[in-house]
């Protein structure tokens, strides 16, 4: 097999930029060496962590992936602190593990969709299923039981978001 | 000014004679070895009180990471409760 | 009031939550009755302790000692893992 | 109990003189202001520009491999000696070894879900850019071979755990290639340890080898390179499964 | 105040020690050992440092950096000497660390128990 | 020839040794190559010992070539030369023992880099100038011999006694890195020609002043160094590990272990109080009391301990901590005559008690069991092993011709300088120790064989064998010869030898200004 094909540049450009950013300064030496970390790294891990390189260097999935990081620490994050708030004062909750289906193919996407539901307040995911087809999230306000009003309530904003940036 | 350094250490040292001392007591050896992180993470932040960036990585790295992997290693592969008096 | 003295309240304000979350979290830690519970201690902990490094490290405004913090951030995660796969399997590396 | 009640006291009798001496006499010298001439001399000549320097703004690697170089060859190899001691007791011969891959193949792999691999994945290349960043930068920032190559070795446990030991020697990982890496990481810091004796008759650990700030970088790398492999290692060979070693010891047991 | 909270942090952590040192001498299971070895080994290791520190404000790491100027660094900056010892210190431990915990996991495999109390038991037996 | 280098040959060596056994299969291939290393080792310091012996002052080396109190110095004379010579000359032959005893082991090569791993431990701790470094030296020791005492890891009773000695040994050195704590808080430095300067008002470069409490924390550091010297030498409250570890060890490593390792403290201890920090005052009474009670009690409880074994390794092992129990009362006269029968004795007691595990662990390698009286009559079929254990038993109890005779005499000579009772501690523990040795002389040369001897074999582990090896009965006479041979020169060689050598430890003056002319000058050149 070509030794070429191993080289994933995906995994160069990852590696260099943590690499920069840890190190705090861009110099010439740190670009020399960084440059050999990545090229080693990325040789090694193969295509193991981007497997489809054309979907990593598009820039119409980074736009998404901005407006999404921006909208979600702006607006949702505000919006459920402010819920979870009003309901531990309140002392409304009716607290319970729901079953949702998942649509989003890539295994990131799944990551992103189950970190974003995670780190909202008010609800945590539990587990997932081992075809991870099904998310099981524990959920403050347990208000129904439908699938596709769970769905429409605690995943669909984030999965809209995970399927344009990462299928 | 330098007091406040001081104080920030008086609570780590603390914390960390307490949470050995409870290492030491507890019979479960899990729940011994997550005291016995809680001390190894206070101590972290005293040695970057103490301005010593490089203990606090190597430290780190030793005391919260490849130790930890090593005991529950070994508890893994032995027992976990260990017997009372 | 300019802008560094009102950050430098902040700053001041924060660290004594994350000093105040430390308490928390020991009680927790010492009381916790299931394993999981010291576990989940332990973790929140030390990422309470990466975030108050990094508040210190703003006040002292010195930007070596952060470094340290994004180094516990990450062991803080594999310790997480380690712990979880102990409970969920009984053998780690397998 | 006997016993306890007897280390006890007399544990407490040595605290209390120590906790005098050390409270009321100062016999550690704290609270100061000022700093003892030795520790000046090093921060005022590591980075000099001549005269007894090391070139390196780092005064801590400067001590740990130029100054105080001696010792820091001792420590790698006390490390050294700390896992050939434990691979000795954890030795397989070649029949054994066989076994235990025989053994292994019929083992389920335990991984861990799908969010955890697919965020370890992740975290583990940023754990492998940031441990290369701490060792090569050791001469200047904070940091240098050991806290990078530990640093290293917790992303390739992290590996181990969330994924499973297999699935890391199915990619080519066995202890053949990290014994070869840790002999070349050892190997460079011997190298650059005697090189000057034998160039131009210089002592054991007289770097300079690279010019100026460079000078600490080879002992830098071959120690990132030992103490990562060096860990691996070992975890490599205590991560069979209990039970396999189990089989493979009473088959030595009852030769 | 300064030296009545250095007493205090002080006098903790040879607490700490002689706790470690205890736990050693007194538990009976050879990983709490291992455990209680590594107390011991930080208290030592924080003492350590201690000695270096400086009762200036700031207080600089002893690495030089570009925006401060030499003598402000020699002026604040902590002794680098005990670090480097400590550094040292701490690889030494963690490498006892896997000896230690290899020989106590070796020690179950041959004879199924890591209690010190059982493993006297175990010895004579096998004297006999 | 370069001083630095001397214990970087075995350091190399070792690093390379698991590499060559994981490819080359060959065992031959491991020995010779460990051998080669042993051999570069012995001739290293043999020119060493020649130069040190020929050179007026104590041989100054700046690694690095950084200057006394900056950088670390290697600082070797008589007295550190002379050890050194020994213990490179009984690794020699412990590894051409070991190529016999070793010859059904499996995974030779960790055998081996542990062993160069003590070997270069040793030498490093004796030839070192600096305090910290001996804790990293003390450190490579215990790393190796810890990882030797549980090389046969199918041995319960081997794992556990690693076990043991590991965690007490790492306990000690943590509480000596602590005593360099203190040294370095009060006197600003770290090394040893530094400290002693410091000590006697000296001046010396870089560092100019002390801090804090002196006294006291010299006091401190006394306390904290004897319990390290108590527990890593046997001495009464620390000596638990002994009995377990040096007769659970292959029987090599168990000769060196009970002939070098435990000397090593006991070298280092006498550096520190003859050298570099001679006590005056009231610390020196204490000093010398707590050193002569703890002594005297391990040389009676060793030499009682003996009277009740059967395991032929665990008496010898008895027998080291009577011995390490007589170079503590030594040490502890404070004089002349007590430095210099210590360090003869460290050379005597070396190989006279390597020759005693050595033919010991012939015998076992026969017989396939320790328990002599299990071995009853062996000795008749194998001539050269009983003429070592003979002549090393008569040497070790003190019969005059044979060279730890002298040694005793030594000791006894300056403990009754002190004291007439101290006196009476030696003879008495020798006449006991006799009757433990005598009593196994007779098992072994006129006991009948036992029935069901031969069924013994199965459940030991070193298997029975039948005949003498050539290279462990070589290596045995080679060293009763040796033994035989210093008895008789001893009056020679003590003037020659062992005088100097005290003389010159005792010398600070000498020890310093070696030290700080060289230091003064790369400093002033800068």
């Amino acid at each position: 097999m070509n030794p070429l094909r191993r080289f994933s540049p995906a995994t160069f450009v990852i590696v260099l930029a943590v690499y920069l950013f840890y190190t705090g300064s861009v110099s010439e030496y740190d670009l020399i060496t960084g440059s050999i970390v990545a090229l080693i790294v990325s040789f090694l891990v193969d295509h193991w962590l981007v497997k489809n390189e054309s979907k990593f260097f598009s820039p119409r999935r980074w736009f998404h992936a901005i407006v999404y990081g921006l909208r979600y620490f702006l607006i949702e994050e505000t919006k459920t602190h402010i819920d979870v708030a009003k309901r531990v004062f309140t002392l409304k909750a009716n607290p319970g593990i729901v079953r949702v289906p998942l649509d989003v193919e890539s295994d990131y996407g799944k990551v992103l969709v189950a970190n974003s539901i995670t780190n909202t307040p008010g609800t945590v995911v539990v587990d997932i299923s081992d075809d991870g087809k099904w998310l099981y999230v524990h959920w403050i306000d347990v208000s129904t039981l439908d699938e596709k009003e769970v769905k429409e309530n605690v995943v669909s904003y984030f999965e809209d978001y995970a399927k344009k940036i990462f299928d | 000014m330098i007091e406040l350094h001081l104080l920030i250490l008086v609570i780590v040292v603390s914390f960390g004679f307490v949470f050995s001392y409870l290492a030491m007591k507890e019979h479960d050896l899990l729940k011994a070895l997550a005291l016995s992180s809680v001390q190894s993470t206070f101590f972290a932040l005293g040695f970057y009180i103490l301005a010593a960036p490089d203990i606090v990585l190597a430290y780190l790295a030793i005391a919260v990471g490849a130790y930890t992997a090593l005991v529950i290693l070994a508890i893994s592969k032995t027992e976990r409760y260990e017997v009372g008096e | 009031m300019n802008f560094e003295s009102a950050f430098l309240n902040v700053l001041y304000f924060s660290a004594v939550i994350y000093a105040l979350a430390f308490i928390l979290y020991g009680i927790r830690a010492i009381k916790g009755p299931t394993t999981a519970d010291i576990i989940l201690a332990v973790d929140c902990l030390s990422f309470d302790m990466a975030a108050f490094m990094v508040v210190l490290g703003i006040y002292f405004k010195s930007i070596m000692l952060a470094s340290g913090a994004i180094i516990l951030a990450l062991w803080a995660f594999m310790l997480d893992v380690y712990y979880t796969k102990y409970v969920l399997y009984g053998e780690v590396e397998v | 109990m006997k016993r306890d009640i007897l280390v006890a006291v007399s544990l407490l009798v040595a605290f209390l003189f120590i906790a005098y001496a050390v409270t009321v006499k100062n016999v550690l010298g704290l609270g100061g202001a000022e700093l003892r001439p030795l520790g000046e001399f090093y921060l005022s000549n590591a980075f000099a520009h001549e005269g007894l320097t090391s070139h390196s703004p780092e005064v801590v690697t400067a001590i740990v491999w130029n100054y105080r170089g001696f010792d820091t060859l001792f420590e790698t190899f006390v490390f050294f000696l700390a896992i050939m001691g434990a691979l000795s007791v954890l030795r397989l011969t070649d029949e054994q070894e066989k076994l235990v891959r025989e053994l292994e193949a019929t083992m389920p792999h335990r991984q861990m879900d799908l969010i955890v691999r697919a965020t370890t994945k992740l975290v583990v290349i940023m754990i492998i850019a940031i441990s290369a960043s701490i060792a090569l930068h050791g001469h200047l920032t904070p940091g240098g071979g050991f806290q990078g190559g530990s640093a290293m070795a917790v992303a390739a446990l992290l590996l181990f755990a969330a994924f499973s030991k297999f699935t890391l020697e199915r990619k080519g990982l066995t202890l053949k290639h990290t014994i070869s890496a840790y002999a070349v990481g050892l190997a460079l810091i011997l190298a650059t340890v005697l090189a000057p004796v034998f160039l131009y008759n210089g002592k054991v650990l007289e770097i300079n080898l690279l010019p100026g700030e460079m000078g600490l970088f080879n002992l830098d790398v071959g120690e990132y390179l030992a103490v990562a492999f060096g860990f691996l290692t070992v975890f490599l060979v205590l991560g069979i499964p209990e039970w396999v070693f189990k089989v493979v010891l009473r088959g030595e047991l009852n030769d | 105040m300064i030296s009545f909270l250095l007493a205090y942090i002080t006098i903790t952590l040879f607490a700490m020690l002689f706790l470690g040192i205890y736990g050693v001498a007194t538990r009976s299971n050879l990983i709490k050992k291992i455990i209680m070895l590594n107390i011991a080994n930080d208290a030592i290791n924080m003492l350590f440092i201690l000695i270096g520190y400086r009762m200036v404000f700031p207080v600089f790491p002893p690495v030089y950096e570009k925006h401060i100027t030499f003598r402000e660094f020699l002026e604040k900056s902590v002794d680098p000497l005990p670090q480097a010892l400590v550094l040292t210190a701490v690889v030494i431990g963690m490498a006892m660390n896997i000896l230690l915990t290899t020989y106590a996991i070796q020690f179950y495999r041959l004879h199924g128990t890591v209690d010190a109390r059982d493993i006297a038991e175990v010895m004579r037996g096998d004297d006999e | 020839m370069e001083i630095g280098i001397v214990p970087i040959i075995p350091l190399g060596f070792a690093f390379f040794l698991p590499l060559l056994g994981y490819f080359v299969k060959s065992r031959r291939v491991i020995e010779l190559y460990a051998l080669t290393a042993s051999i570069l080792t012995a001739y290293a310091s043999w020119k060493l010992f020649i130069m040190a012996y020929s050179s007026e002052e104590p041989l100054v080396y700046f690694v690095g070539n950084w200057p006394a109190p900056i950088g670390i110095t290697l600082e070797v004379d008589r007295l550190s030369a002379l050890i050194v010579l020994t213990a490179s000359i009984l690794f020699l032959l412990a590894m051409v023992y070991s190529i016999g005893y070793m010859e059904r082991e499996k995974g030779i090569h960790y055998y081996y880099t542990a062993l160069l791993g003590l070997e270069t431990g040793i030498i490093g701790a004796l030839m070192t100038g600096d305090a910290f470094n001996i804790f990293v030296m003390f450190e490579v020791i215990g790393a190796a011999s810890y990882s030797l005492v549980g090389f046969i890891r199918r041995d319960g009773k081997a794992v556990e006694a690693a076990f043991k000695y590991g965690i007490i040994g790492a306990l000690a050195t943590s509480l000596y890195f602590l005593a360099m704590g203190f040294v370095y808080a009060s006197f600003g430095t770290l090394n040893l020609a530094d400290l002693s300067a410091k000590f006697h008002g000296i001046p010396f470069p870089v560092t100019v002043k002390t801090f804090g409490d002196p006294t006291l924390a010299l006091a401190i550091f006394f306390a904290l160094t004897i319990s390290m010297v108590v527990v890593k030498s046997a001495n009464f409250p620390g000596h638990f590990w002994l009995p377990d570890a040096h007769p659970a060890a292959p029987s090599p490593v168990s000769a060196l272990l009970s002939g070098l390792v435990v000397a090593v403290p006991i070298y280092v201890l006498a550096r520190y109080l003859y050298t570099v920090f001679p006590p005056e005052g009231e610390i020196r009474g204490v000093i010398s009391a707590v050193l002569l009670i703890l002594g005297a009690s391990s040389a009676f409880l060793g030499s009682t301990m003996m009277l009740v074994q059967r395991d032929i390794k665990r008496l010898v092992a008895y027998s080291t901590i009577m011995h390490t129990g007589y170079m503590f009362m030594g040490l502890g006269v404070l004089s002349f005559t007590g430095l210099m029968a210590v360090t003869y004795h460290i050379v005597n007691h070396a190989l006279a008690k390597a020759l005693l595990f050595l033919a010991a662990g012939s015998f076992i390698h026969a017989s396939g069991t320790k328990d002599f009286e299990k071995m009853a009559g062996i000795g008749k079929s194998m001539p050269f092993t009983t003429f070592a254990f003979v002549v090393a038993t008569l040497s070790l109890v003190g019969v005059p011709p044979l060279n730890a005779f002298f040694s005793k005499m030594l000791i006894y000579d300056a403990l009754v300088e002190r004291s007439f009772a101290l006196g009476v501690v030696i003879i008495i523990t020798s006449a006991v120790a006799a009757w433990a040795y005598f009593r196994a002389l007779v098992y072994l040369w006129r006991g009948k064989p036992r029935e069901g001897h031969h069924h013994e074999h199965e459940h030991s582990h070193e298997g029975p064998h039948g005949h003498e090896n050539p290279y462990m009965a070589l290596v045995m006479v080679v060293m009763a010869v040796a033994v035989i041979g210093i008895g008789i020169l001893s009056p020679m060689l003590i003037d020659r030898l062992a005088i100097p050598a005290a003389t010159q430890a005792m010398d600070y003056r000498s020890y310093i200004d070696a030290v700080r002319r060289l230091a003064e000058r790369i400093i002033a050149s800068g």
